[in-house]
């Protein structure tokens, strides 16, 4: 096809973008929406595989790009390359994005993509090597992903540290190497784009313009793609999955699904978050949980919920049960799959078992104590719909359970001034999902470490959210940080998962979520990829005539 | 006045209804009067006897619903208003009678100057132009006495004291020299030394330009200076009628007569104590079957608990009442006192 | 009338700057972050330098008054500069929005096409629909009319429009798909064709929001017009000989229209504040739509820069409908 | 004195309290009579209803889930399997609660400083001023602060529904009594010059009695037309705040909240939307007919007639 | 009448004043007054009806309100049955009030819509004595006859009664304290001619049993003939003319009393045929603005160029006539025209 040929593209995320910059936002709207514009040396495929994009290899120890000791990377540039402007895209514009993700005062939103990098040199105009402070396994970070894209230097040389906030044209309208320019940037409504006469592939994209919607919610945005076909693609419909279903009869579009590491979880609290602690002590390590300290009570939990049934309310074609932290890549997936299968008598057994016996009133007890837990979660329709169903679920095996939702911006919040925070922890269970980025699993498995514990030394920062404490784990950790070689690597890391779910059960995974969206009928090429930008190769895409 | 001249305006059986939700109030029973050209016709009667809705339904100004109007004539110009259409009703409305109300303070609209609401039956009735209007305004304003007319053109009512209200709205009634003017209490809202102004206009005007006038008033010490005929109404009915020296001088129905009495006099000798008429006046739901007086009146027998009396001519020329009292043969004294 | 006008825009400057800190100090004080809604992939560390680069931990006041300072002096210096040319402003902090690390001023001129395109002209609608039935309905008071127009308007005022809204397109956008459901904020009309599109994708907003301005308005000029119909004047204006059209829209409808226009001029702050619900449903994305994601973003400095426009334009139009109402009466003279 | 006293005008029932004539006037008021059976129907079905109809609105039965009207559950069920008009029950308990609660705040809130601004000349600038703050406080900000704010404190201190309830109703009431206040205050001001207050101050009436004596009863009916219209307000506030995300939870059924959650579902199932939409817009109507009628029999103008 | 001068004044008016304060501008400051009542003094002896008439709008409401501090008064002082009224503290008037009382002119709007007959009359009742509930209603029971209004009524609301009936029940409020001096303000104006009479009555006979006092405010003239012992003229905050009634009526003195007087209509088409009413020119001038020198001046048919820049001095005649117009005034009396002219030039 030839560049341009296809008119229009339009597309609609309920989200709307606040900013194109990727570097002073993390939420997925704005990277996806950057990532039509600005591109990363190399992405990650809808398998999760690195792909080379402005380099013409992934650089390895066996090719030599990357130093034997794991302590530098060398990208190099593919020839010819041109920012939409038209000027030459050399390694100085990498080297100046390392610089202005690590200026100190640029409040860099991924600035973790550049932990360990100790400087970047630029050895001639289209090669670039990456110096790490110390062996760094995985060396795919910086440039690596939607996340970390090369900008122009040119465009933000004024723009260093403080002054980030102060860019607003360039932060509305970066330029770019990929296959769209912004033409007109309204935040939080709309974006215009048009094809970048200087891509690097001269066919593509297909499409002279592109309109990038938002705002409304995800059932409107369904309607628009699926049943009035007023649009062409719509993200994550977060939809319950026989409103998809009906909204797909319409006949203008298919909603597609795809899988990446987000799990919905419940954690369980290890610490005594009981309000009667003197505040300080409450929900600390110095407390364990009067109740959950016991790994046969975790256990009989998970077991009482019926995950399959979670998946076909909640989440349907966009989710699957699961009983692992880490549910891919498939590398790093544990075969555990002892949980799916409800186990109501099993869990009254276990519970039996542990001390706990029926009270009068169909509530367990053990000495004197009343099985009680107080289950927390934000305020989100699957989540309460969740919340009641395991509620009836515990009930079953004679645990009541108190529910409670808090606001999103709260709950996530992270204000150490509020007892609502999840890293707060002032609850006995609670659910929620995350995730991590990218491929590797190290930082994401290193989060359950003694000290992450979030605490009121350290404001109650920390990820460790249900204050998981075992010194084996932590040695672990720190092996998975020493080894490169990457077999190992998955059999460490599936080891650790399997040591926070299925031997602890201090982390229920429940649901495996996915994301599903929808593209007209009429767009062809879509590929959905959740381990980059969903929309990674709009480029490709085209309009079936 | 010439007794003979035909009359301009001709009453016949006129009947207003209201209904309510207690039930329909007669307000108006079998009314009958003339009025004859450049006569000045002066109507009496306490709150509530029906003065007002009589001379509205005439002109059909009442709302209705919740009004009524059951039966009767009202002859004018050889048509009868009651059964001409609408558009017929408003050429003679404004232009051939003109129509004061009591309030002058809510009778004006307070929201158009005074020019605008003196020119607007001029340029209705009389096709004026705008500027024809305003001079003929101008005209009218310096004929009611109001100086400086040409300014207070551009003026709105509330800039106007009570007195001055009431001369534009005379004004406004006299715009397109109607033959009947009917002025519904003009002066029971102003100070004694403003009514007096203004009688003395009306007095003026009417020697000017000889139209008939309809006057309704309580006071009948306004009746006494201006009125050539005088009628008497009590709850819904004329029950006296006649030259205003007769009336006054020779009162014949009890009513008329309690009604002179009541009212303390500022010249002459002092009473000591004032007559009164006892009670109230009667709710008139139903047309009436007996005499709507008979529980006030001190002279009251039998037959008037039977039968509603009608009007029948006294002695003197042109001078009616409506009391059995009159056939009682010419023996005054009142015998037959109800116990 | 002058000396009243200055005299109430006098007594509006203690009133809104009380409003401006009432406003900035329960934003301030309402739990929440904004960065809640970034990932919980990213670091506390990398969290803390992000808030570090917003300000965000300063002390209360120095934010109000910087706030204050931006608002009152640095924002209209820009105005200045963008009217004649000049550079005052160069150099100066404006009032930058946290998620859109953008000057919020920027944003909300932005904003203003689409919103008053769509709420001002429903309100518009509205306000033309609601007048006849209200004079009509008091006209016939208890007619079929007046009773089919008390009905329709009840709906109108009970049916919350997140319901009304995704009713209309179920049916116009969806079953017959007429309309579209989603509002395009890009589209530039220069032709006829784009007039229409523009038509078109404003009908379904705009009967919405209209439904429920007809439904309060026109109940308020039935009462307001009844209230008149009964007085006097009305009398005297048919006495005179007047045809009924004049006398109901000459002579009753100015005076109806006193209180009613107040409460027309006071229903314009909610064009801009008050259509949240409806902009959401059809994507308009006008101020409303602003004010609600900013408050989901605790992007404070837009949320307190709206909410202090929206308290500054209900000052004026109360004001307006002050001086309107002397207007319209004469009796009233406000000095 | 001769005088004997004089027929009375009134027809000739002996001494009946105006309420009396209120009823007769309300009575021929052909919508508000119906607006009347129609609010007290929906009170009593959801009230005495959940006695008859026993089912928990929380029980989940997860296999009769997205069921349509049947026997077992007459307005079907919705994804989780709950009863949907167990559940349209118990919302409109919290609804029809939330309406009247709110109300009443916000009359008891616009009465009180309507009246002490239209009674005591001093007070009167400054309660008017705050008047107008509110009035011109964005309440959406507002509210939602509010919710924020005190969402937490109140769950602990009442229970997690109480708490949202306290908390929703307060902050409807607290920002909707503006209204009342001023028309509150008007009539004040214009009571207030009518003689039998100055009557009653020749007496030497205090003012705390004048007000409850004299000033009280007669601003009855603007309130009562407030209230009522305040209810119909409350409701569709409490809805639309359950559609911005900051009403009662969603595992706490109100109609709004139903609707709401509905909405999805509008194609598929239509009657979900359905019940929660005829069931505000049956209260909001047949409360708005009432007011109307109130206002007709509180006038004694209207009345006398 | 001719013994009353050894008798003290049950009712002491000396120089009131009573200013209602005009704000305006931008600041809402004052810049005037309406001077509704200005300086005014009269005494009113016990078992008196001293009469009040003027014009619409010339402060004689103002007056009685303002003796029974009803206003604040801006200045002068009222001294009832040897009280100062005027200036005291609101807990010792408190203790006054029974002995002064009002009757108002609308006797709709004077009477809550909302109380029952009996509540209203024992409204003060409840205020100012500590009665059981059976002597409160035995008091109301004797109230209502006095007034003559049936005892069955009593749990009527006033809407249910006639214009006179309801002026009857507020004679009976204000007769509840057992008061000494009442202040009618036009008790009867709001009522039909046939009804005016039994209320008037009614009042004259109640002031003969109960030895009351009255005020009686009016602007019908021959009612006030009827039954004010003296009668006071005003004219836009001012008293021109005071006297006995006889005299008054019989010879007016003030060119205002005059015209006012020669402007009631009589029911007698002879004489009124005779009549030639002194009609005056315009409006009564605002309270907020009135004229130089003598108020009237504008209007007055007499006018001389003094009267335009010199307040007229009152003039006391003997007998309790006072007049001040400066066609009586002492030192004009002789030379009035030419000291006129004089001052013009
Ligand atoms: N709109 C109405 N509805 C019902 N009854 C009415 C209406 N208008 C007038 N009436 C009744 O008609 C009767 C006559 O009223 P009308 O106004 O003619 O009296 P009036 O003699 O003019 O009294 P006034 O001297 O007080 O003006 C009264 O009993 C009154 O109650
Ligand atoms: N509360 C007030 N505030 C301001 N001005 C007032 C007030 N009360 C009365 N006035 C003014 O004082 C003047 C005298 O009023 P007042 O009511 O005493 O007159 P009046 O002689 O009783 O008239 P009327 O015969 O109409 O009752 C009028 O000009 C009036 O406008
Ligand atoms: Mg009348
Ligand atoms: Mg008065």
């Amino acid at each position: 096809a030839e560049r341009g040929s296809d008119g229009e593209v339009k597309i609609i995320y309920w989200q709307a973008p606040s900013i194109m910059n990727p570097y002073l936002s993390g939420g997925t709207k704005d990277i996806e929406a950057a990532s039509l514009v600005v591109e990363p040396l190399a992405r990650f495929n809808e398998k999760g595989a690195l792909v080379p994009y402005l380099v013409d290899e992934i650089p390895t120890v066996e090719n030599g790009g990357v130093a034997a000791d794991l302590t530098s990377i060398t990208w190099k540039l593919k020839e010819g390359l041109k920012w939409s402007d038209g000027t030459p895209v050399t390694s100085a514009d990498a080297k100046f994005t390392a610089e202005y993700c690590m200026a100190p005062d640029g409040g860099c939103a991924q600035s973790a993509k550049f932990d360990g990098v100790e400087s970047v040199e630029t050895p001639d105009e289209r090669t670039i090597v990456v110096n790490f402070t110390g062996p760094k396994p995985v060396p795919y970070a910086a440039f690596v992903g939607a996340q970390s894209p090369l900008i122009q230097a040119a465009q933000f040389k004024d723009c260093l540290g403080a002054k980030a906030q102060e860019c607003t044209d360039a932060n509305f309208g970066p330029i770019g190497t990929g296959p769209f320019v912004v033409t007109d940037f309204k935040p939080n409504d709309v974006i215009t784009m048009k094809a970048n006469d200087n891509y690097r592939d001269p066919a593509k994209p297909a499409f002279a313009t592109l309109t990038f919607k938002g705002g409304g919610d995800a059932a409107s945005a369904g309607r628009a793609v699926l049943e009035t076909g007023e649009y062409d693609y719509a993200w994550n419909l977060q939809l319950a999955p026989d409103v998809i279903a009906k909204m797909a009869e319409g006949g203008k579009g298919t909603p597609i699904s795809g899988f990446g590491t987000l799990v919905e979880r419940i954690e369980m609290n290890m610490t005594d978050p009981s309000p009667d602690l003197p505040e300080g002590e409450r929900a600390t390590a110095k407390h364990p949980h009067p109740i959950l300290s016991d790994e046969r009570v975790r256990r009989a939990l998970s077991m009482a919920i019926d995950r399959t049934l979670l998946v076909e309310i909640g989440y349907g074609q966009a989710g699957r049960p699961t009983c692992n932290l880490v549910p891919a890549p498939e590398l790093f997936a544990s075969d555990n799959t002892d949980c799916i299968a409800q186990d109501v008598e099993g869990a009254k057994a276990l519970l039996d078992e542990a001390g706990w016996t029926v009270g009068a009133d169909g509530i367990r007890e053990k000495d004197g104590k009343k099985f009680k837990l107080l289950y927390q979660t934000s305020t989100n329709a699957v989540r309460q719909d969740f919340q009641a169903l395991i509620k009836q679920w515990w009930a079953d095996i004679g645990v009541e359970t108190e529910l409670k939702n808090i606001d999103g911006s709260v709950f996530f919040g992270g204000d150490p001034a509020s007892p609502d925070t999840f890293q707060k922890f002032y609850a006995d269970v609670e659910m929620y999902a995350n995730n991590f980025d990218g491929t590797d699993p190290e930082q994401y498995l290193g989060q359950y470490t003694c000290e992450k514990a979030p605490k009121p030394s350290s404001q109650w920062q920390g990820e460790n959210i249900n204050r998981f404490c075992d010194p084996a784990y932590d040695e672990l950790v720190a092996e998975l940080g020493k080894t490169g070689e990457i077999s190992k690597r998955a059999e460490i890391a599936k080891k650790l998962n399997d040591m926070l779910t299925k031997d602890s059960m201090t982390i229920v995974p429940l649901v495996d979520r996915g994301r599903v969206s929808a593209h007209s009928n009429s767009l062809g090429g879509v590929v959905l990829n959740t381990w980059d930008s969903e929309i990674w190769n709009a480029a490709d895409w085209y309009r079936i005539k | 006045m010439p007794d003979t001249a035909m009359p301009i305006l001709d009453v016949k059986g006129l009947k207003t209804v209201f209904r309510t939700r207690g039930g329909e109030v007669h307000a108006v029973n079998s009314v009958d009067f003339d009025l004859r050209p450049g006569e000045l016709l002066g109507v009496v009667g306490e709150s509530g006897s029906g003065k007002s809705v009589t001379m509205m339904s005439l002109l059909r100004l009442l709302p209705s619903p919740p009004a009524e109007m059951r039966d009767g004539k009202v002859m004018f110009d050889g048509q009868d208003l009651l059964k001409i259409s609408p558009e017929e009703l408003r050429k003679i409305r404004g232009s051939k009678i003109g129509f004061i109300f009591q309030d002058p303070m809510t009778s004006l609209n307070p929201v158009y100057t005074i020019g605008f609401q003196l020119a607007e039956p001029l340029r209705a009735h009389l096709g004026m132009s705008k500027a024809q209007a305003r001079t003929r305004s101008v005209e009218l304003l310096q004929l009611v006495g109001i100086p400086d007319a040409e300014r207070r053109l551009k003026d709105y009512p509330h800039q106007f004291s009570g007195g001055m209200r009431q001369r534009v709205m005379i004004a406004i009634a006299l715009a397109c020299d109607p033959q009947v003017l009917i002025a519904d209490e003009p002066t029971t809202a102003l100070d004694v030394t403003i009514q007096a102004q203004i009688i003395e206009l009306v007095k003026e005007l009417r020697q000017k330009l000889g139209m008939a006038i309809i006057w309704i008033t309580h006071d009948l010490g306004v009746i006494a200076g201006i009125a050539d005929r005088v009628m008497v109404m009590y709850a819904g009915q004329v029950v006296e009628e006649g030259p205003v020296g007769e009336i006054f001088r020779d009162p014949q129905h009890p009513y008329t007569q309690a009604l002179l009495k009541t009212v303390p006099a500022v010249r002459g000798p002092r009473e000591e104590k004032l007559q009164v008429i006892e009670g109230q006046p009667p709710i008139m739901h139903g047309a009436p079957v007996a005499c709507s007086f008979r529980n006030r009146c001190q002279y009251a027998f039998d037959r008037c608990s039977e039968e509603n009396p009608e009007l029948r001519s006294v002695s003197a020329p042109g001078h009616r009442a409506a009391c059995f009292l009159l056939d009682k043969a010419s023996t005054p004294e009142p015998e037959a006192v109800n116990g | 009338m002058l000396t009243f006008t200055f005299r109430r825009l006098l007594l509006a400057i203690p009133t809104l700057v009380l409003i401006s800190l009432i406003i900035f100090l329960l934003l301030d004080l309402a739990p929440g972050d904004p960065l809640a809604n970034q990932p919980l992939s990213i670091p506390p560390e990398v969290r803390q330098k992000m808030r570090d680069a917003l300000g965000l931990d300063a002390p209360a006041y120095i934010r109000y008054l910087l706030w204050a300072k931006q608002f009152f002096w640095v924002e209209p210096l820009v105005f200045v500069d963008w009217v004649i040319g000049t550079n005052f402003s160069e150099g100066m902090q404006r009032i930058v929005s946290w998620q859109f690390r953008s000057p919020v001023f920027d944003i909300i001129i932005q904003r203003i096409p689409q919103t008053l395109w769509v709420v001002g002209l429903a309100y518009l609608v509205g306000v033309l629909i609601a007048l006849p039935i209200g004079i009509i309905s008091a006209y016939k008071q208890y007619s079929w009319f007046d009773q089919i127009g008390t009905f329709v308007s009840m709906i109108g005022f009970s049916v919350p429009p997140f319901f009304s809204g995704v009713l209309m397109i179920v049916f116009f956008a969806i079953m017959l798909p007429w309309f579209p459901s989603i509002y395009d904020t890009t589209l530039v009309v220069n032709d006829f064709e784009s007039f229409g599109q523009q038509i078109r994708q404003m009908t379904l907003p705009v009967m919405v929001l209209a439904l429920q301005t007809t439904a309060q308005l026109s109940r308020f000029m039935r009462a307001s017009m009844l209230d008149n119909l009964n007085h006097d004047y009305v009398r005297t204006a048919r006495a005179k000989g007047m045809t009924e059209k004049v006398v109901l829209l000459v002579h009753v409808l100015r005076n109806s229209m006193i209180p009613v226009v107040t409460v027309i001029a006071l229903g314009v702050p909610s064009i801009f504040g008050g259509a949240i619900i409806t902009e959401q449903i059809f994507k308009v994305n006008g101020l409303g739509q602003l004010l609600i994601t900013a408050i989901y973003a605790n992007d404070l400095p837009m949320v307190q820069t709206l909410a202090f426009i929206f308290a500054v334009l209900i000052v004026l139009c109360n004001l307006i409908a002050d001086v309107l109402y002397g207007l319209l009466d004469p009796r009233i003279r406000y000095d | 004195m001769t005088d004997t006293p004089l027929e009375p005008v009134a027809k000739d029932t002996s001494a009946r309290s105006q309420w009396w004539d209120v009823w007769d006037q309300f009575k021929t008021h052909k919508g508000a009579l119906f607006g009347a059976a129609v609010f007290l129907f929906i009170v009593l079905a959801v009230t005495l209803g959940p006695l008859v109809w026993t089912i928990e609105p929380t029980f989940i039965d997860i296999r009769a889930r997205n069921s349509g009207p049947s026997l077992a559950h007459p307005f079907g069920t919705d994804q989780l399997g709950r009863d949907i008009m167990a559940r349209m029950m118990a919302g409109g308990q919290v609804s029809i609660a939330v309406g009247l609660t709110a109300m009443a705040i916000s009359v008891l809130l616009g009465t009180l400083i309507g009246v002490v601004s239209g009674f005591f000349r001093r007070l009167d600038g400054v309660l008017m001023g705050l008047t107008d703050l509110f009035l011109a406080l964005p309440l959406l900000p507002l509210l939602l602060v509010m919710v924020m704010l005190f969402r937490e404190t109140l769950s602990r201190s009442f229970g997690p529904e109480m708490g949202t309830f306290i908390l929703i109703v307060s902050a409807i009431g607290i920002t909707s009594w503006m209204q009342t206040a001023r028309i509150v205050r008007g009539e004040v001001l214009a009571l207030k010059e009518r003689e039998f207050v100055l009557a009653a101050r020749s007496i030497g009436t205090p003012s705390r009695r004048m007000i409850l004596r004299h000033i009280l009863p007669n601003v009855l009916s603007p309130i009562m037309v407030s209230a009522t219209l305040g209810i119909a307000t409350a409701i569709i506030t409490e809805s639309a705040l359950s559609f911005l995300g900051l009403g009662f939870p969603p595992d706490f059924p109100t109609w709004g909240r139903l609707l709401f959650d509905a909405i999805d579902y509008l194609q598929q199932y239509p009657e979900r939307v359905f019940w929660p939409g005829l069931a505000i817009s049956l209260t909001v109507l047949s409360v708005n007919y009432i007011g109307d009628g109130l206002r007709d029999a509180l006038d004694p103008r209207i009345r006398g007639r | 009448m001719a013994e009353v001068e050894t008798v003290a004044p049950l009712v002491k008016v000396r120089d009131l004043k009573m200013y209602f304060p005009i704000h305006a501008g931008l600041f809402r400051t004052h810049v005037g007054d309406i001077k509704a009542v200005d300086g005014i003094s009269f005494d009113i002896l016990p078992g008196e009806t001293l009469g009040l008439v003027g014009e619409s709008g010339c402060g004689k409401s103002t007056v009685g309100r303002s003796i029974l501090r009803l206003y604040d008064v801006t200045a002068g002082t009222v001294e009832i049955n040897g009280f100062e009224i005027a200036h005291v503290d609101r807990d010792s008037l408190r203790s006054k009030r029974p002995m002064m009382q009002m009757i108002f002119q609308d006797p709709q709007a004077s009477l809550n819509p909302r109380m029952t007959v009996a509540s209203i009359i024992g409204e003060p009742l409840d205020e100012h004595m500590k009665l059981s509930s059976d002597e409160r209603l035995a008091r109301i029971y004797e109230l209502m006859d006095w007034v003559g209004l049936n005892r069955e009524f009593a749990k009527r609301y006033p809407h249910e009664f006639s214009g006179g009936q309801r002026q009857r029940i507020g004679i009976a409020r204000a007769l509840a304290l057992n008061p000494k001096f009442i202040v009618c303000d036009e008790p009867i104006a709001a009522l039909d001619v046939s009804i005016q009479a039994q209320v008037v009555n009614l009042l004259e006979e109640l002031q003969e049993r109960l030895d009351l006092t009255y005020l009686f405010i009016s602007h019908d003239l021959s009612m006030v003939r009827h039954i004010a012992d003296r009668v006071a003229v005003m004219y836009l905050g001012r008293i021109v003319e005071v006297g006995s009634r006889e005299a008054l009526f019989a010879e007016p003195l003030h060119p205002y009393t005059q015209a006012l007087l020669s402007a009631v209509p009589e029911p007698d088409p002879e004489s009124e045929r005779h009549r030639k009413p002194i009609v005056l020119q315009g409006d009564v001038p605002s309270p907020s603005n009135p004229p130089q020198g003598c108020n009237f001046s504008t209007r007055c048919p007499k006018v001389m160029d003094i009267c335009r820049q010199i307040e007229p001095a009152v003039r006391d005649f003997g007998e309790g006539r006072q007049v001040a117009c400066h066609l009586y005034s002492e030192s004009m009396q002789t030379t009035a025209e030419p000291t006129a002219g004089d001052i013009t030039n």
